[in-house]
């Protein structure tokens, strides 16, 4: 949006009603999901949006090393998101941005809400989010990521929590939004929830809408989170399986 | 690393009333659940600024100064001013502030500020070239939280705000030879060209109550926010979700509902204190 | 002073002997002072020397967290001294610089002498200094507005400190320097104390003086700390008396 | 500052269990001391990255890419291209790492790996000038370990040397007038010159034994290191010993003959990595 | 944030003697009270840097060197060289100077030095512009404590002061049509020239008593220092008050007589030391 | 050697087989030690091959500040090697470079082997290497610099240990190679040792060799720091002589 919007602005969406991507308005890219990627790791998962790639490690609950870090009632969630230096097209420097600084914030009041924290007082659980290509919605991808690896960490929750961003990209809302979607639509609003709870944790609009499309785009975000849940259940359940062969 | 922040500890007594007075959709300062605090906002604050305004939000006190400097555009945007948004939470406001650089919650602050005058295109950057292509005006603008009693966004935007609708363009000379633009600080070619009006509503749950504009106990008991920046026409120019706590879909339709309600008094409170300066300059201070 | 004075170098004093802002030598800028401006702070204070504009914030005796930090037989004073970034011509950056660091520790050292701290060992005084405008002796403002912040924090002092800078320009020595006298003059003396007990708690010279040029500058510094000293008295008398009420 | 560190606790009965089992040849894994775990090589695995490849060396799993960027060149070789190599060895990877910025292994890593291109001129460096003097391509090289199993030189040289194999330069505009060059990332101009393939072999000394590629409990046992950098011809092209233990003239005599032995092997799966690639740019992998 | 320091502590016997020793006008190295000790100074002491000394004073050891590189000038100077003084105390100097970027007292001590060279206009910058505007002199001093045996302003004052004595400004080659400038660090054209010596005299206060050059252990019983800087023609260049304690006005006459009558030795010492190297420059070490 | 080999490479042998400085391929520069230079270290000592002058200072056995960074069965050794500002031709910042932070690790663990920290359990002892002038060996002269500083400091070693820089330049295997034989040579090979117990602790190669030229220039290095390490001795033994009168 913005600055970049007065300028050769592309067509977003053709005369079939479909986008520079060829999908409709309310279809999610090509999503994948793996867990268990790493060795290490208490918990990972990778999680692909199209060509938007987000690894998700968490380690914990586990001692803080700084004693007075610590809550005496419940876990402390740590938790960064940064984007690897070749994962956009410029290269990024290594040093935190305040977008990741921030972002790193919005992604873990995302995952607050879901993990039952007061289950481990006094110690830590550390969720790293890596953004290996980013192509739009890499902030969605990586709660989607870290509610998995959450997950495959053993880490009891109240729900997963799934995220998708939405978008109104000439005039038309639209679920998923791309990067290029993203630079040249007219607004960009990531959304993450429990849906089996009905609970919306993270919500977040850049952009301009009126209140009515508002409404609309928030109920397109939730219907989007529902089918990326079903998906992230269905990844834990084959691996639960496989584990219980 | 974001980090679970260590909520501060509010008396169990006080809290206790807080939660009771809020079932019968009262305050402990006798507010009701949707009105703000009283709003000062004293333009022009700073002398050496090209734009500044003091806001005092109860006892919520903050600055937000813009200083202009020339400088090159951004590579995609050629022709075009750049906006830099700072803000500082400084150590004498709060004993909980500590001395350094921003924290997550100052760099959030900031963030939300800037997306909310930069997605509605809140000042006309393009009139603000200088030599198209090489030289434009960069404009600072650095918030600092001076006295923190709740609600920092709002007062924050509301300081913002003023004090760009009460920014003087400094007057220049420009080296048709070698290009150096020299800046003449004294006089003034006029004011900043802004287009339209913006707010923030910031709506905090405590318990399952929404109110807006908390003082510091309400805000330590508040589990989410969700602050909502609103157009002089009535549009939803950005969001934000914060807190421990998640938010239904009533919830967000009905602080979206709030924050409509209670943009246009902010809207003209930032009119009324930039009045007299838009005035002197011979421009109308009904936005663009 | 220096560089700049080499070009364009403004009359700084006229020929009625009045100074760019019509004062005479030995006048001070209109002085504005306010202390409890801060709900959240222990003691606070808003000092005005004409435009410059200083504002002192006091958190203490209260507990260090890192408990090295403190000293057993008494209160350890931490002061930072800094300036808004619009509070100057151009813009100043807000990462510390090597002047603010250097003010810092004169400020603390201008203020230590005075301060009872064998009465809090184990405990810090914080002092919080921000220039909101500059336009000349912001140091000196900023250890006046201090002495009220501690006074009015409750913290036991000897006596109070107050500053003001005196400087050579045109060859003429004269009292409150202002900014365009600090750029274009031969020297600049920034001078505190605890008049009632005649110690000098900070000194420092930019430029060059004689011997003789030094000492009549030091009296006047002292004269006119004292009459900004009985300001401050009479600022918190107020206090005191309205609180008495 | 450089400081002792603390080592890894191997349980006494594992690391009996590994003495042992050095002392009859053999490694806990099944595998001789001086054989390599299973490599897996994945090239063009990042999209956004000109170049890029992903290791898994046993359990360790690391990721090399190449950005291209327009800058200036180095005022004593103002006509050559420029080589950056960053390591950040990322706190998933273990639970022994820390965010923030690369400590001093992350920093020797990156310079081995730096050495061991620079030295024997692997990049054609003298190919990279956009306009003499003026611009040339900078060239990342950013290594990221993703997962720590052992043997972290090796990988990450083998990813770097794999994913510069496999970097596209991007086509570009230069303005002819103004000297300001565009990069088209869409469109590409060919392959990065590459004049040698090179690779390093890690030798680890456990108690008396040398042996390579040793997993994170066999090199938590070792007490001193030579990375031997070896080119595709049988060349050292780079040394550093690391450790907090000694090696003897003799060890280091065996420690080369294991590296000149095991080389070729890797040359030949970074070669077979890049073969696609670089085919189909119709530039044959052979190296130069 | 300046904190209140810890002050070293000093045995209860060793403090009774050497206050008892002042009392009766004595040092314990028995030295009277406005004494100096025995001063070694070694100019061009370090064979790369454009000048450079090395200053015992006692058994403080400093080391001062001058690099010249070509830079840009400040806007407001713009046909003037640029003098930047850091200062650092290396954690080799004293078990109480910890590892990192200078602390305030180091940069007090740089800024100290900087001013008392900067204010009475002791290095002619106005004849160290090279393309005027454009290109002119950057003169970096850089100071090292070396071993601190109490004193280190007046020590690196003196090293400061003798290194710009023998400096030496390196040929350069000016390319007419890019505007570029080279070094030719292997010839040189002439010295740094000096319009006027100045020095420092640190007067501190111990108990009621004014001494000058205090060793480490006199200098941890100091309560006040005042550090005065003195030019050649006797005049006062600067001044810095510093310490926990205050001064009289009767203690400030006190000191700055004390720094007259003591400043001619100290800049006799240094045109003595920079004799040599301005004789064979043939320029005269008499100042300008 | 690298990018500056390819252009105005001066010759480094000359016809009669000497180099640049005059010296015979297996010659060292001049070289002078001294011991106890500094008075508040507990060891130090400034080592001289030719132009290259290095200062080294021991503290230690002393109590680490944050108790959590000792070892409980051995002291902890830290080493910082960096280079004055200006000793070398162009300014050096003074932040920090990446060089000097990977050589204060190479040499650390140059001198791990030969210090017997399990003497002091839960201490530190401080190694800091400062270069004064730079002309090529700064890293071997600090190994050999710090050893003597150990020795003087008293802390018990296995052996001395000390270092030297073989390369080949024009094609000949040198010792002790300068800066110049460093910039235009084609390969720079420090080594470190201690010689009386043949155990090398510190070997690294820039520059392309074969494996028999890599076999004549480690025994040539080896050569070189026997005699270096003659030196060592004799100074300690004066030092020693001079203390015992």
């Amino acid at each position: 949006m913005g600055v970049a919007a007065e300028k050769e602005k592309p067509k977003l969406i053709d005369e079939k009603g479909l986008r520079v991507d060829g999908r409709r308005p309310d279809e999610l890219r090509p999503i994948d999901m793996e867990v268990g990627v790493l060795k290490n790791a208490d918990g990972s998962a990778l999680v692909k949006y199209g060509n938007t790639w987000v690894l998700a490690a968490v380690y914990g609950p586990r001692e803080a090393v700084p004693k007075h870090m610590t809550l005496p009632d419940r876990a402390v969630l740590r938790c960064r998101y940064r984007m690897l230096s070749f994962s956009t097209h410029e290269r990024k420097s290594p040093a935190p941005s305040r977008r990741e600084i921030e972002l790193s914030k919005v992604i873990r009041e995302a995952l607050e809400p879901a993990v039952l924290t007061e289950l481990y007082p006094r110690t830590t659980i550390d969720i790293f989010i890596e953004v290996l290509n980013a192509h739009g919605g890499t902030r969605t991808a990586g709660v989607t990521a870290a509610a998995l690896a959450l997950a495959d960490a053993g880490i009891p929750m109240r729900d997963l929590v799934a995220g998708v961003a939405v978008g109104k990209v000439d005039g038309i809302i639209v679920l998923d939004i791309n990067e290029n979607e993203d630079m040249y639509g007219e607004a960009d609003m990531p959304v993450a929830a429990m849906p089996g709870l009905g609970r919306i944790t993270l919500l977040q609009l850049n952009g301009v809408l009126t209140p009515e499309e508002f409404r609309v785009a928030l109920k397109l975000a939730l219907q989007g989170i529902k089918r990326i849940y079903d998906m992230q259940k269905e990844v834990l359940r084959h691996k639960y399986a496989v584990v219980e062969e | 690393m974001s980090v679970t922040p260590e909520l501060p500890i509010i008396p169990k007594l006080k809290a206790n009333a807080i939660l009771n007075l809020l079932a019968r959709g009262q305050r402990i300062d006798k507010r009701r659940l949707d009105e703000y605090r009283e709003i000062t906002i004293k333009t022009g604050y700073v002398p050496n600024a090209e734009g500044s305004a003091y806001v005092k939000l109860g006892n919520t006190q903050v600055l937000a100064g813009v200083k202009l400097e020339v400088g090159q555009p951004y590579a995609d945007a050629p022709n075009e001013g750049v906006l830099i948004v700072n803000a500082e939470f400084i150590p004498a406001a709060s004993p909980s502030f500590e001395p350094g650089p921003p924290d997550e919650n100052a760099i959030e602050l900031a963030r939300i500020i800037d997306r909310s005058l930069r997605e509605p295109r809140v000042i006309e950057t393009n009139k603000l070239a200088i030599i198209p292509g090489k030289k434009v005006w960069i404009i600072w603008l650095d918030i600092y939280v001076l006295d923190h009693d709740g609600n920092l966004i709002d007062a924050c935007m509301l300081a913002s705000m003023t004090a760009l609708m009460s920014t003087r363009i400094p007057a220049i000379d420009v080296n048709k030879e070698t290009g150096e633009v020299t800046i003449k600080r004294e006089e003034t070619q006029g004011l900043l060209p802004i287009s339209r009006l913006v707010t923030t509503v910031s709506v905090y749950k405590i318990g399952n109550y929404l109110v807006v504009d908390p003082n510091q106990e309400e805000e330590a008991l508040s589990s989410a926010r969700l602050s909502i920046t609103v157009t002089e026409e009535g549009l939803i120019a950005g969001l934000q979700k914060a807190g421990l706590d998640h938010l239904t879909e009533t919830e967000i339709e009905k602080a979206i509902e709030l924050a409509l309600n209670n943009a246009p008094k902010l809207i003209t409170a930032i009119r009324e204190a930039a009045k007299d300066i838009r005035a002197k300059e011979g421009i109308n201070s009904e936005g663009g």
